[in-house]
């Protein structure tokens, strides 16, 4: 149940520079839907949110991994094993179980990458997932050895050819929409990214994971908000707590 | 230690901690996260006669020790609040305050005449002053003879407590203050937020998505307490002060300096649960530093009352 | 990378980096822990014709993220600055603005007209925007026809560039840098402190011996840029901005805000050398957000100048 | 030299509980006069002004001793042997040489007796010391041992009578000032307590540590002042630059 935790560090893992990958130990996170996040305090006036990166009722644990881009992720990445970190979370709605006998693509853009990897961890046992990643260069194509582990097909991009295709995700992902008229798609990462994808996907069963500046990360405060589709025109909706997961059709941009 | 507070027209509240408007949300959201019914009370967030979009995002920006936001006043409207919201909110067991807004002295009036007819409203709070919206809104907050205006339709349409929230962003809100308790309110509510600005230094461009935005949180602390003393001495009605409260001893602050009771707002989104703590320690805080109720700190640190006491 | 910043009436400073006044002393003080020949220029404590005694201890409190300050212009009077701290400003070899005070306009005349006779002051900056003091003062930064008759009064006196610094504490700040511009203000600074109040709770009183006093600091950073950022659109002069500046990127948010330059104040009380470092670091930071020259930057973020570059 | 000089932590005691002594290793702070202090970098947005409560050229050393009353003295007691605090120092003017021939008192209340403790380590060996030390309890008498160990004739008082004499250090102070009335007298500790001190000493050769708060410490501000007498009537000095240690007699209180 979403709720306000202190939960203990399990491992700290550093998958690239730069990166740095939490295992929390707690029943309550470990119960979450991929796509869902957690809203981490950390000093400053705001929390931090950070989707999941991995979740496993199993070991009642469930991970966030992170880029280090400010003052925020620079504290948490000072957090060592064993330390406690204080989260509200499970947080809004993850992505929708997908649907069996379709195929299934997820793309993801540089630290995009970490939930699409808590989805295909929990589903891609029930449906066989493709996986187009990239990121600004190899540095930043983080979990693609997690993928790789799970038999997922992958396709790597970098926008300066360090590694995989030289190029953004937009061009394998319009190669596969083309080879998969009929498939559905997950996809996370940066705005334009996003947008790109919105637009091929018309027509397509598609869900895009937002991120917006947030306040309380809970509902309250109206400050996460992207234009969607209204029955009377567009409006704002919440990416904390209506997203982060949209169907791409219903976002208004 | 009695944490009772009685305000005007019987609104009486089990504490003095309650949550500011807009960052309490419109009173479900929160529910999962605290007990809603142990607050002294809940502003709603801002609600006008019709839905309001709101502004652009990004709407938050952290700053040095604060928050600027630009929610814009994104509201559903009077009917669809309370059909959804107010029943939680009278339900909660909480004092429940609605935080009106308008574009027009009419549009307030609107409000608070269609909210005569619901129950489970114990008090308005007259937003004139949020600095998030271009027409209306805030310009009311810094003419007295505007505040003067919206307080009386107001108060001509309703017998609930009013309270008139003022803008910190003018030479003197104590003439506002002056203003509106002339023209009938019952209470003063005090500090709005700060209008200010961040720049998004990658994008070259301002911040926020409204470009201006309003400043809260513990950075904007002690102009809101220079605020509550000048209003506390110019008014005669209860004071209720906010402004970057995080803890107890800032409690302590707001009601030495004269407030009767206390909203709290940014603390909220890092500490649900920090309205509840300050509430429960708020009792040993007034021991400790030797009071043995609560109307005895209210306003020690104003003039006539150190007068009084001799400090 | 150039680092030279041209401003009104041939005042060349070597770099956009100076000492904001009442926090670098009337210049010596500081001369023992910073080499003062580095900075962009240097304003110094405000001073009055004659001897102000300033307002009773304590006056600072420390505030989350800012600092209130009551010092209430205390100063020795323009002969005794002369004689005393002059001459040392003088041969440092940096750009010496005075920073001046009255009580009434003839005063701000009186100072105004007795530097002209002295060699070795770059500029004026006249300072009707203290919070600290009762009569005159920041009144004079309240009304835009009072900013007017001050400014002018200087400019009917110095051919010396002057700029005009602007109080924060009002609705519109951008009103009075107008006054001041057709005045014949050369330049506008901005801001000087906003007013506040903290509560000694031990001795359940205000902490200040003034009461009130001014605040500046960290937390203030988001009302400076909104005041430079709305003023740099309301004159045609180059605007010194100045408010809760710590580090490098700061000053980067104030340049693109619409500063030419900026003045550094409460941090030097921490740090007394982060001016220089900040001075030094400047090539580099503007280069990593992809700046090749000063001028460049400055108002990046104001509407027109996005119009501009299509951003 | 007066500096801004980042100092090694050297030792760090605990004279009683809520008060920390810390050694700092600098030849420059171990040139300062007794009566002088350090303006300390602390979080906040103020340095914290702290006297010297040792000073030793031989071993070129300096040390503060103060009580742990808000957030910045809670911080400085987390730091650690071999860790590094920034200081502003030595700052303002200590005590003068006491003179030699005349009897001579140190009087000291509460966290105001490790500034005469310095005197009287750099100055008991030429001139006699009888050092009159109070605090409110018993934990407050910092330092009393030092005192001892060099023979100081000592006198203590408590407020609650849980150590020494019940009272204030005022009683015995008028004791030994009748007795000598030659005698001269350095003095720091809270307002009240100086304030009764130089009433008493009129006529008197009396100097008393002063605190205010402070802002720059070096003399720019204008924050720290205290009344004193001027040609032309009362005017405010700065304790920072002009102080801490003021004649009792320039005093306009
Ligand atoms: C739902 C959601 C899930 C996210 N999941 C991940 C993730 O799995 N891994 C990851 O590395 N990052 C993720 N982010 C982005 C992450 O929140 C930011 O990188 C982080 O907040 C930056 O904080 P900072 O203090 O280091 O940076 P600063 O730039 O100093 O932060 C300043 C403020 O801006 C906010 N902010 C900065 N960047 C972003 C951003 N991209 N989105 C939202 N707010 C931002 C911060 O929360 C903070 O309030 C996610 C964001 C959202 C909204
Ligand atoms: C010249 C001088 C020498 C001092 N020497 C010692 C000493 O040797 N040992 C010792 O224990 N204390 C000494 N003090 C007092 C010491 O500076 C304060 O106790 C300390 O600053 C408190 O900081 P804080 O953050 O813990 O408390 P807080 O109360 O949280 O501090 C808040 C602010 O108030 C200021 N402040 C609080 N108390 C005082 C005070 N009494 N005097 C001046 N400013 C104050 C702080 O510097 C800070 O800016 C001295 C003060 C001065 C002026
Ligand atoms: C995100 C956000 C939204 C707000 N919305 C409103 C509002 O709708 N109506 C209102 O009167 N005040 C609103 N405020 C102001 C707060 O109620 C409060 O006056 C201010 O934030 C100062 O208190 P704080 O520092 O404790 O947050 C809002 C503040 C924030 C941070
Ligand atoms: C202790 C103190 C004294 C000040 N005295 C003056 C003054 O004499 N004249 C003036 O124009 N501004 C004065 N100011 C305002 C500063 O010059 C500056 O405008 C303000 O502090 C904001 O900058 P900062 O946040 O970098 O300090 C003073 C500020 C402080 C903190
Ligand atoms: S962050 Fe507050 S509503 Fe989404
Ligand atoms: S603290 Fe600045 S003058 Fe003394």
């Amino acid at each position: 149940m979403a709720g306000e935790y202190d939960v203990v560090v399990q491992a700290v893992r550093v998958p690239g520079s730069g990166y740095v990958e939490l295992v929390l130990e707690s029943p309550e996170l470990a119960q979450a839907v991929p796509g869902q996040f957690v809203h981490v305090l950390t000093p400053g006036t705001l929390r931090r949110p950070i989707s999941f990166s991995r979740i496993s009722a199993a070991t009642a644990t469930a991970a966030i991994l992170f880029q280090v881009v400010g003052a925020g992720t620079a504290w948490l990445a000072g957090v060592a094993a064993g330390q406690t970190v204080n989260v509200l979370g499970p947080l809004g709605h993850g992505f929708p179980v997908p649907e069996p006998g379709r195929a299934w693509c997820v793309v993801g853009g540089g630290v995009g990458i970490p939930p699409l990897f808590a989805a295909v961890q929990r589903w891609g046992g029930q449906v066989a997932a493709s996986a187009i990643l990239g990121a600004r260069t190899a540095a930043g194509l983080v979990m693609v050895e997690d993928f790789a582990e799970r038999g997922t097909a992958l396709t790597l991009t970098t926008d300066d050819g360090s590694r995989g295709e030289a190029g953004t995700v937009l061009g394998p992902f319009k190669r596969w929409l083309r080879a998969h008229p009929d498939g559905q798609v997950y996809a996370c990462g940066p705005t334009p990214m996003l947008a790109g994808i919105a637009a091929a996907t018309r027509g397509h069963r598609a869900f895009l994971a937002l991120e917006q500046r947030m306040g309380c990360g809970i509902g309250a405060c109206l400050a996460c908000v992207v234009p969607v589709h209204g029955p009377s025109g567009p409006r704002y909706a919440r990416v904390c707590s209506e997203g982060p997961v949209f169907a791409a059709e219903r976002l208004a941009w | 230690m009695d944490m009772t507070v009685r305000l005007p027209r019987g609104l009486t509240l089990a504490n003095p901690v309650m949550a500011a408007s807009g960052t309490f949300g419109f009173g479900p959201e929160y529910g999962a996260y605290v007990d809603i019914g142990r607050l002294g009370g809940v502003s709603a967030k801002g609600v006008s006669p019709d839905p309001w979009p709101g502004n652009p995002p990004p709407r938050v920006w952290e700053t040095p020790g604060g928050l600027l936001n630009s929610i814009g006043l994104q509201n559903p409207g009077i009917e669809t609040f309370i059909a959804q919201d107010l029943p939680f909110l009278r339900e909660s067991g909480t004092r429940v305050i609605v935080n009106v807004i308008g574009h027009t002295v009419e549009e307030y009036q609107r409000v608070a005449a269609r909210l005569e007819r619901e129950p489970g409203v114990d008090a308005l709070e007259i937003n004139i002053s949020c600095p998030n919206i271009k027409a209306g809104g805030m310009s009311f907050g810094h003419d007295p003879d505007q505040a003067y205006a919206v307080t009386q339709a107001v108060r001509a349409v309703t017998d609930r407590p009013v309270m008139v929230k003022l803008s910190p962003n003018i030479e003197s809100p104590a003439r506002i203050a002056e203003a509106a308790v002339a023209a009938g309110a019952d209470m003063i509510s005090a500090i709005n937020t700060l209008v200010g600005l961040a720049i998004d230094r990658h994008n070259r461009r301002p911040a926020l998505g409204g470009v201006t935005g309003g400043l809260s949180g513990p950075a904007v602390k002690p102009v809101a307490l220079r605020v509550v003393y000048e209003v506390a001495q110019a008014v005669a009605v209860p004071v209720i002060g906010m402004g970057g409260i995080a803890q107890v001893e800032d409690v302590l602050d707001f009601l030495m300096a004269g407030a009767s009771a206390v909203m709290v707002g940014t603390i909220t989104f890092q500490h649900p649960n920090r309205m509840l703590a300050i509430i429960d320690g708020l009792p040993a805080a007034l021991a400790v530093h030797g009071f043995s109720s609560l109307p005895e700190i209210v306003g020690v640190a104003l003039p006539t009352r150190r007068q009084e006491s001799g400090r």
